[in-house]
């Protein structure tokens, strides 16, 4: 099984999950963060004071997936997030060891 | 002044022109020889007090209540652009006011469209300038009616922000309220309102604004959205409210400060006063019941949403009617624009693919119209209302509509121009990456909340 | 009318039952040949403005001020439920007020428990009916004390909201309403304030409504939480208040409309109202600084909530003292409550491991109850208060402490009544999983906060 | 009682000592044979009415309006801490108001810089007292006049707290809050408001309180930030506002009070009252857009923030000027302050390196100074002002000069040994390691937040 | 050393973490987390605009423990978290090659 | 490539940033976190309900790096969050089968 990570612009995430869910995805979890890389953030002022922040709103999507289906994952991801502009983000994939599903004690690909 | 029709359409509609006590038009000083600084006597101290509050009460409606309603109902990422184009509209209404606006409106001489330009830079008024209230020999301070009849433009300004925000420009809404007050709001408020002014004469029952308020902000609104266009992503992208609580809070602020707006409409502390304010209370309890109500009978849950929404449908029908209707009539006319708002704002509005983002025409433009129309029917004493035992309802209905239709014609035409010239100095919104990003950072620079 | 027993109580016990100028049960149109529209001539207009206002700041009270107040400390999932239910029972209040409930309280007849309903829908009631105050021949409109002592009414019914909120449905709420007001507000309200009520002619002491409100609200909020439960989780789980910022807001709300509802009580504006609005201030500011030195004490850090919540205490306690003590008699009263709430609230309930999510029984009821008996000692001249030489607090205490008896009793078994009925017809509580998911999604499909 | 040096100066400075009629330094009983409850028969109920409003309307201000002002400025982990010290300090400044501060300021007697001790715990007040008024036979209760001011010196005592929020400790603010009210605080209001006060004899035009309140809160905020040091971190670290919307609805709340505070210090519902209402309205206006504007110019966009900074810095420049200015006069004024404040806080600030967390000094300070000079141009009748047709602008300007250079020594001096004392008392401010982890959870045990 | 991700219903955090602390786990990390997956998400009616989010909150866990410890972490966790209900969510572990405690600068196994 | 997780205190985070790009990390991902470890949370009193969480608010930064970088970027972290006071922290690290960079679909070492 592969973990896959992807760090996308926050107005894509309901293309991706649709567009995972297209290759047989079944689940995920969305955290948010806070993404630095080239895309630059925003300047704001306070009464004079100025702080540019270096930092762009990203969400953070996990999926673990068979091995098997991986690539289409990242495929599809990629697809839906993309818009051609800097700060698209990037997908990750790592290695799993284990899986379990909570509710039933299923492992592995049939946890997932 | 405030038309308080209602005693003079009893009487008979011939002799309306003749008769109202509107001395507003010529606030001679009352007391000429008294140089010394004190207010001239016969200005009433209670009423006086009552007016300073009712005044102080329109203005809690404006900044924080409405820009908190509106607000909350923004994304996040706009909500600091909502507060700013309220706050920034209301304040530029407020100069123009005493610049020309009053003289506009309530200037000495005038037509049936438009007084004149003899009180510009408020000339001539000085702190013991009367005006007059609708009993013989009582005034309140000019100044302080003034001020009363500043912050209901102010306000009106501020509501027709609720149709274009989280795209229109903060600039275009500056552009746009000049010139829409004074093309639009000056002219509606003169016909209505002052002796002379052509719904005025009409004899047409509107206690506190429902015409020059309601129903002109609604439609100048909805113009508005229509020009502008929609928001990106609407209506596919969940755009729900960033909270519900600051939206709450400005409902209660709202309904807090029209109490001042409706009571205060009456220019005395008297016992008609006392019932538009019971009215305000009850016909906007049955607003918030009634429109939970239709949300249960359709199939959904009564939501905080709908509660406050029907609070300000309530709270606009119940305007015209204020001093024109028993509590029962108003109680009525508070659920029937529940009603009908909750019918156009939820069933139709979705099939016409208007975004009017705070829904301004949804609910203070069909409001306004359930109220304004409605008042022909609250007055009859059969419901409780203050009409004498001869009083027409038939009659006064098309009075009412004539009113309406004038308004909703002169608001349209107005304020599509006033939009288009405001587009065309200013751009109209943002860019599409400004508004993905939040018109917060983009147009101001700065976040409403750093958690 | 509110009851300024004090005079009389001062005066002699013995004549009371007949001299007090309490005319409200039969307001004669005071000029009914003036079929003029304007108010009558006896009516005040100082007092109007006065009062109207007086009724505005009530409304500030209950929403925002309330809702905010108890949904700061609910948890975020629950926010928007309780910002429903407040508003929602305090709009089925007014209705049914004008509906029958000022007649039950306030009609033209009655005996020691209820008027009469000879005034259902307002019936006689118009612009020019007057309601007397406490001074002969000072009237003020009818409809503004009809509005006044709305507000009392729907205040109440909201404060009960916090015992069993985060739990109760909200269709139970609204049905315990309607059977409460109807078997345990009016009654009492009737008792407390109508000339001929049981404790009215006791002579008891209650400037504001420490037993008609508070003792009232927090008994009945009490038999609520015991009847339907403490929240799934408590008190294991932690459920801290989701927002202090938002009940700091109500409770500032609360102390402005506070006034309102004291000073209006006077139903003029006059140094009695005065007196009643620095008390306000002084016995509110010495309960938040009490309860904070409280914590101190008790090795704990003064906290804000703290400070709030000492200001809710001072609130109650000072209500039926308002008039009925000196500006020391008030920092005594309110110093006091603050204490006793503190600990009831902090030690002993959770040994009584009662789950009132709000305290509304340990701030309201134990405050209205330090409030109502301490009413006896700030009469006394020794401390700066109103009473006369002979005054003799210790027979006012015994007075006081019977009226307290009775609103406890009475409270107690009307309100399970009410509870009981309300939780067969409605079930009473949500299943576990929608009190799990948070009642703002379950009850209303809605989030108060969409960040 | 407030000055209304300006129907004086105007009538010849000379005659000054002799002529204001300002009883209340001898308030008798005005019906001391009235055994009975009532209020005497010169108190005007219909000013009454207005006085007790304006005092409510200034509590506003402070709770919840000035804490959410400040709160929203600071950081998440600081909220609840700058919302106790705010509530805190009202609260301590309120009790001691009654005991002692009212007598210092206006006790019966006394010389330049103080009264006298006469009327500690009131002694003497009663519900029958009343209080003159600018106009001749025309009265107050005197237990509203106390409650007016007292709101005045808890506000000012709450300014304060902008300067050294988010590191002081709440026990070094309320240490410092007693000492500073009775060294800085009351000596100042007696030389400002009571005749035979210093400043008050030289004929200085200050409506309502542009020296007492503003300057010298400025000034002793300046003086506190410098005695506790700059917060960890500033200016290198950012530390925006948490929430922009509780400052806008600061904001908001502070421009509705200070109708009261304004409006109420003519102590009369007269035309003058009017006057600086609507002067309140339009100064605020041209603060909020030309400080947008003076962001636009230098080159940043104009921000809610800005716009919130710019209505203070409006608000607190028209306070003097209120009743001492025409419309355009207070336009002008509040054009001025912003613009003078915004270079300020923006330009100057930063190159001082001063760690003023809410800009009390930026806003207060430097606007109060702006609006008190400015006072001298606005009274002028060019522009619209009440001055008579000899009325010198330059001959006022140097006492308004004289008045302001008296207060900020005063303040700075005074305000020194106050920080210092309580430095030393309580240590001043939290320690590293607490101030990072932020004041709410070490010095309250608490979060404002919990979501 | 291992890195095992849980996923769970965010009322049971509190007793997972006390069943890690009961097989000796000394240190974790909690994010707040929306999850995707077979347990539906709310249904949100804003005046007639209906939005049914596929989302439901839940805490995300992570923890690295020592190999010998992983078996039984995953474990507790998923006896603690247990509902029988449909979302009780997942648990996946996935190999670590290094850990650091930066107070001390002890690496690996003793850094846990 | 390697997945670095870094656990720090929040107002570190700036200076992680810093010491990070100072090593030549072009992107991370920071999310805001609870931390439980030896580090003991805060009391809150509210009316007499104490609560002691055992929870800190803590940063999570994660940052995908070349092999090469990993030790550096480790290291730069560490220095960086470095209070010597209890509760600065963990460092991980994990291996990474594959990167991509969304935008430009370039994937592995060179879409970092
Ligand atoms: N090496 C990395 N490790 C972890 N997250 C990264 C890394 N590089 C980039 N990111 C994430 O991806 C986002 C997009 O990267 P950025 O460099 O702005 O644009 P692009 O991917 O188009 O080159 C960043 O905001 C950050 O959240
Ligand atoms: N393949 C996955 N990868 C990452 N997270 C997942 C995956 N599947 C499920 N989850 C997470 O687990 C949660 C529970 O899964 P769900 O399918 O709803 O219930 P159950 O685990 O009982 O089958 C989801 O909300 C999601 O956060
Ligand atoms: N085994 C672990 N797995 C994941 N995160 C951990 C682990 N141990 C500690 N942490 C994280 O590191 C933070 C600091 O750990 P702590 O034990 O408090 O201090 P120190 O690192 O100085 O020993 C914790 O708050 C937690 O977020």
């Amino acid at each position: 099984m592969k973990l896959i990570i992807a760090i996308v612009k926050p107005f894509k995430l309901d293309e991706v999950v649709e567009a995972l869910t297209g290759v047989g995805v079944q689940g995920l979890t969305v955290t948010e963060a806070k993404g630095f890389g080239r895309q630059k953030g925003h300047t704001e002022v306070y009464r004079g004071a100025e702080y540019s922040t270096s930092f762009v709103p990203k969400v953070r999507i996990e999926t673990v997936v068979d091995d098997a289906v991986a690539p289409k994952a990242v495929e599809a991801i990629s697809a839906a997030a993309k818009t051609d502009a800097i700060g698209d983000g990037k997908i990750f994939t790592i290695d799993v060891s284990s899986a379990l599903r909570i509710r039933t004690g299923e492992t592995d690909d049939t946890a997932l | 002044m405030m038309d308080k029709i209602k005693y003079f359409a009893a009487a008979g509609l011939a002799t309306l022109a003749a008769s109202p006590a509107f001395a507003l038009e010529a606030p001679a000083p009352t007391a000429p020889a008294m140089a010394a600084a004190e207010a001239a006597t016969t200005i009433a101290k209670g009423d006086t007090a009552f007016m300073i509050i009712a005044t102080v009460l329109v203005m809690l409606m404006i900044v924080p209540g409405l820009a908190l309603f509106y607000g909350g109902l923004a994304r996040t990422k706009n909500m600091a652009s909502v507060l700013t184009q309220v706050l920034g509209v209301a304040c530029l209404a407020m100069i123009i006011w005493v610049t020309y606006g009053y003289s506009m409106a309530f200037g000495d001489t005038g037509n049936a469209f438009i007084a004149d330009f003899g009180k510009v830079f408020l000339k001539g008024v000085t702190a013991d300038s009367g005006a007059a209230t609708f009993s013989d020999g009582v005034e309140i301070p000019e100044y302080i009616f003034i001020a009363f009849q500043m912050t209901f433009a102010a306000i009106t300004a501020g509501l027709v922000v609720g149709g274009t925000m989280e795209r229109a420009k903060f600039s275009t809404m500056m552009v746009f309220t000049a010139i829409w007050l004074t093309i639009v709001y000056f002219p509606i408020a003169h016909m209505v309102w002052a002796t002379g002014g052509l719904i005025f004469d009409w004899g047409a029952l509107d206690f506190a604004g429902g015409t020059v308020v309601h129903i002109n902000a609604g439609v100048s609104a909805l113009v508005g959205c229509l020009i502008l266009g929609k928001r990106i992503g609407y209506p596919k992208e969940p755009m729900p409210p960033h909270s519900l609580t600051m939206t709450l809070i400005g409902t209660g602020l709202l309904w807090v400060g029209w109490f001042g707006f409706n009571g205060g409409s009456e220019l005395e502390a008297d016992g008609v006063a006392s019932l538009a304010v019971l009215n305000t209370f009850v016909a906007t309890a049955s607003g918030v019941l009634f429109w939970m109500l239709g949300e249960k009978v359709t199939g959904h849950k009564g939501s905080l949403l709908g509660g406050c929404s029907g609070a300000i449908a309530g709270l606009v029908a119940v305007t015209p009617a204020a001093g024109n209707s028993g509590p029962f009539g108003a109680i009525l006319i508070g659920a029937a624009a529940a009603l009908v708002c909750f019918w156009f704002v939820t069933m139709l509005k979705p099939k016409l693919g208007l975004d009017d983002t705070a829904d301004v025409f949804g609910i203070h433009g069909i409001g306004g119209i359930v109220g304004s129309l409605g008042t022909a029917f609250t007055m009859m004493p059969a419901i409780g209302g203050p009409g004498d035992a001869d009083y027409n309802a038939i009659a006064q209905l098309i009075i009412q509509a004539k009113a309406v239709g004038v308004a909703i014609v002169w608001a349209a035409v107005g304020a599509a121009i006033a939009w288009f010239i405001a587009k065309l100095v200013t751009g109209g919104r943002v860019s599409e990456e400004k508004e993905r990003d939040g018109l917060d950072l983009s147009e101001h620079g700065e976040r409403a909340y750093n958690y």
